[in-house]
């Protein structure tokens, strides 16, 4: 279950990750997109960080609210109002009981969705949130599959986002930001978020 | 004034202060206001600066134009929040910006601005 | 560098100074030259300065992309007099130049890139 | 027929009468273009005057292609390329023989066509050009009949250009092109040109 502690350690080992893997995301946007993944991501969750040490938080709601603002606001790319979307998406379902973060991350996908209307196979994010949130669900979220779902955007050619321009040529190169989503369920694991 | 306005939203600064230019040249009586790029002026969309440039356009029901599918995102969460009605065309950017502030200024009526928007529709 | 180019032609400096940093973005390997507003600065096109970035541009052929109707007709006299071969492409201004740019980065043959402007085409 | 001399001074009388009636032109483009056709006609005339005067001309052909590069140059609206292919185009037809004006200002329309693709009715220059090439012919060019060209321009409604944009609109407004015509083809008149 999610607690207000837990959620900003959570976020914070999420940022941590995206500072440390900064220029590979980058790199990543740069073969399939216009090479700014990392360091938008880098921004969003710097100033997540800064805003989630601001203040005393009450509710688990609050802070995924103000980290998905926070989010929207730094990012300056796609990922921007999708990583929002989802975290706003989040916030509010915490409203309703912080216990059950299977119906939280639901909601953030949700959240995704309506935003960028990927589908599965698109190559996106939601090619990691997805079976994600469905593992989370079953309770058999490992780092293993993480690495796979991510892997597994790889050969899928892109429907949405500066990648589906590329048509064929997006084939053979991850997505930027599944890869960066995986952190995000990484973080959970090593944070016990899961955990009963 | 007119009640409606043009946003326009672009990845550049630049592309927004030259299309504005551009508009008002032949729209002088048009509310037209913009956002281009990040808060510190990079390549991207500011959820921010959209929120501002809503705002400051003295129109009450915003027609919106936007260049790749990422401002429109961020484009869709303002609307979302705003009190004004904004529209959010899927038209070519600055041909489909040109075509409806011309004819606002025109005082063409909004659903034949509607209509001649349709066929510029790319995205 | 590959032997194909792109051309922008524009009737505001800006519009082109914007969408040339929005594209060397995705495409630092593909020459990309610019003409905007008229010889003074001011709304319009420039026929020297239309020239002047055929010349400049690093590409023998050159796929070219302008915002208004009379940004066509320079760029059509300045193709007719240019020993570079020069396709116009009636796309929408920004996409267009977007889609065939990251094509042309991507090293996406000619005639595949041809194949995607097709549904741009509203002028 | 066209002398060296005599081109010169209907190009100068137009160029004069365009910058009379540049502020005029100007209005006329505000309603329904984007109100410059008056400064940016100016701007080219006043540049071919220039360069008319710059030197010694010695053929028909050479004053009516340098005065075509300067208006192509110079004017940066749509009518720079217009008038400069209809210059270009009298230009190469003066080469032929500078007696024929009729075949020399057919020529002219030619470019004018060619460039721009527009009809008769479309609301631009060519309404005026196409029934004077054709009056020249039949030596029945006037004043009056120009004036009424110009004047049927009013209830068209603008298929080409910038006025195309707003449709019906645009009907009720004279076209700023074929105002700026009419006044070349005045002058023509007015120096004699048309005289045997
Ligand atoms: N419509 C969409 N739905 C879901 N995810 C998307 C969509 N568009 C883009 N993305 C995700 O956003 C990532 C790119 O983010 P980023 O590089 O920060 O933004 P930008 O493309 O604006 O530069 C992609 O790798 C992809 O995962
Ligand atoms: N395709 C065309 N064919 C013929 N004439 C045209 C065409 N497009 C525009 N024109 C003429 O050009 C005139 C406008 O010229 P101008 O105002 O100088 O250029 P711009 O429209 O670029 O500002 C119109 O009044 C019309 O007569
Ligand atoms: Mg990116
Ligand atoms: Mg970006
Ligand atoms: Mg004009
Ligand atoms: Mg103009």
């Amino acid at each position: 279950m999610l607690t207000v502690e837990k959620t900003i350690r959570w976020l914070n080992l999420f940022g941590q990750k995206v500072e440390e893997k900064k220029v590979y995301l980058s790199e990543l946007d740069q073969a399939i997109g216009d090479g700014d993944h990392g360091t938008n991501m880098a921004r969003g969750t710097a100033a997540m960080k800064t805003v989630l040490e601001q203040k005393a938080y009450d509710t688990v709601q609050d802070v995924l609210k103000t980290a998905g603002m926070a989010l929207l606001s730094k990012i300056g790319g796609a990922s921007g109002p999708l990583y929002g979307s989802a975290f706003i998406g989040m916030a509010k379902q915490a409203g309703e009981g912080a216990a059950d973060v299977s119906a939280i991350l639901e909601a953030g996908l949700e959240g995704i969705r309506k935003r960028g209307n990927a589908e599965a196979g698109d190559k996106t994010m939601v090619d990691v949130w997805l079976p994600a949130v469905d593992a989370v669900k079953n309770k058999e979220l490992s780092r293993e599959r993480i690495d796979e779902w991510v892997k597994a955007t790889e050969p899928m050619k892109a429907k949405k986002g500066r990648a589906s321009y590329l048509g064929e040529r997006s084939i053979g190169h991850m997505d930027p930001g599944a890869v960066s989503s995986g952190l995000l369920f990484e973080s959970m694991i090593e944070e016990g978020v899961l955990d009963e | 004034m007119s009640d409606y306005g043009v946003l326009l939203v672009s990845h550049v600064p630049q592309i927004v202060e030259g299309l504005s230019i551009l508009l008002r040249e032949v729209a002088p009586d048009v509310a037209i206001t913009a956002a281009g790029g990040t808060d510190d002026g990079g390549v991207g969309t500011s959820f921010d600066k959209i929120q501002t440039a809503v705002l400051k356009n003295a129109g009450e029901s915003l027609l919106a134009f936007y260049d790749l599918g990422s401002s429109k995102m961020n484009l869709d969460m303002v609307a979302e929040l705003s009190d004004k009605k904004i529209e959010i065309f899927d038209t070519a950017f600055i041909e489909g910006a040109y075509t409806a502030t011309a004819l606002l200024q025109a005082k063409v009526p909004y659903h034949e601005i509607l209509k001649q928007l349709e066929p510029l529709k790319v995205k």
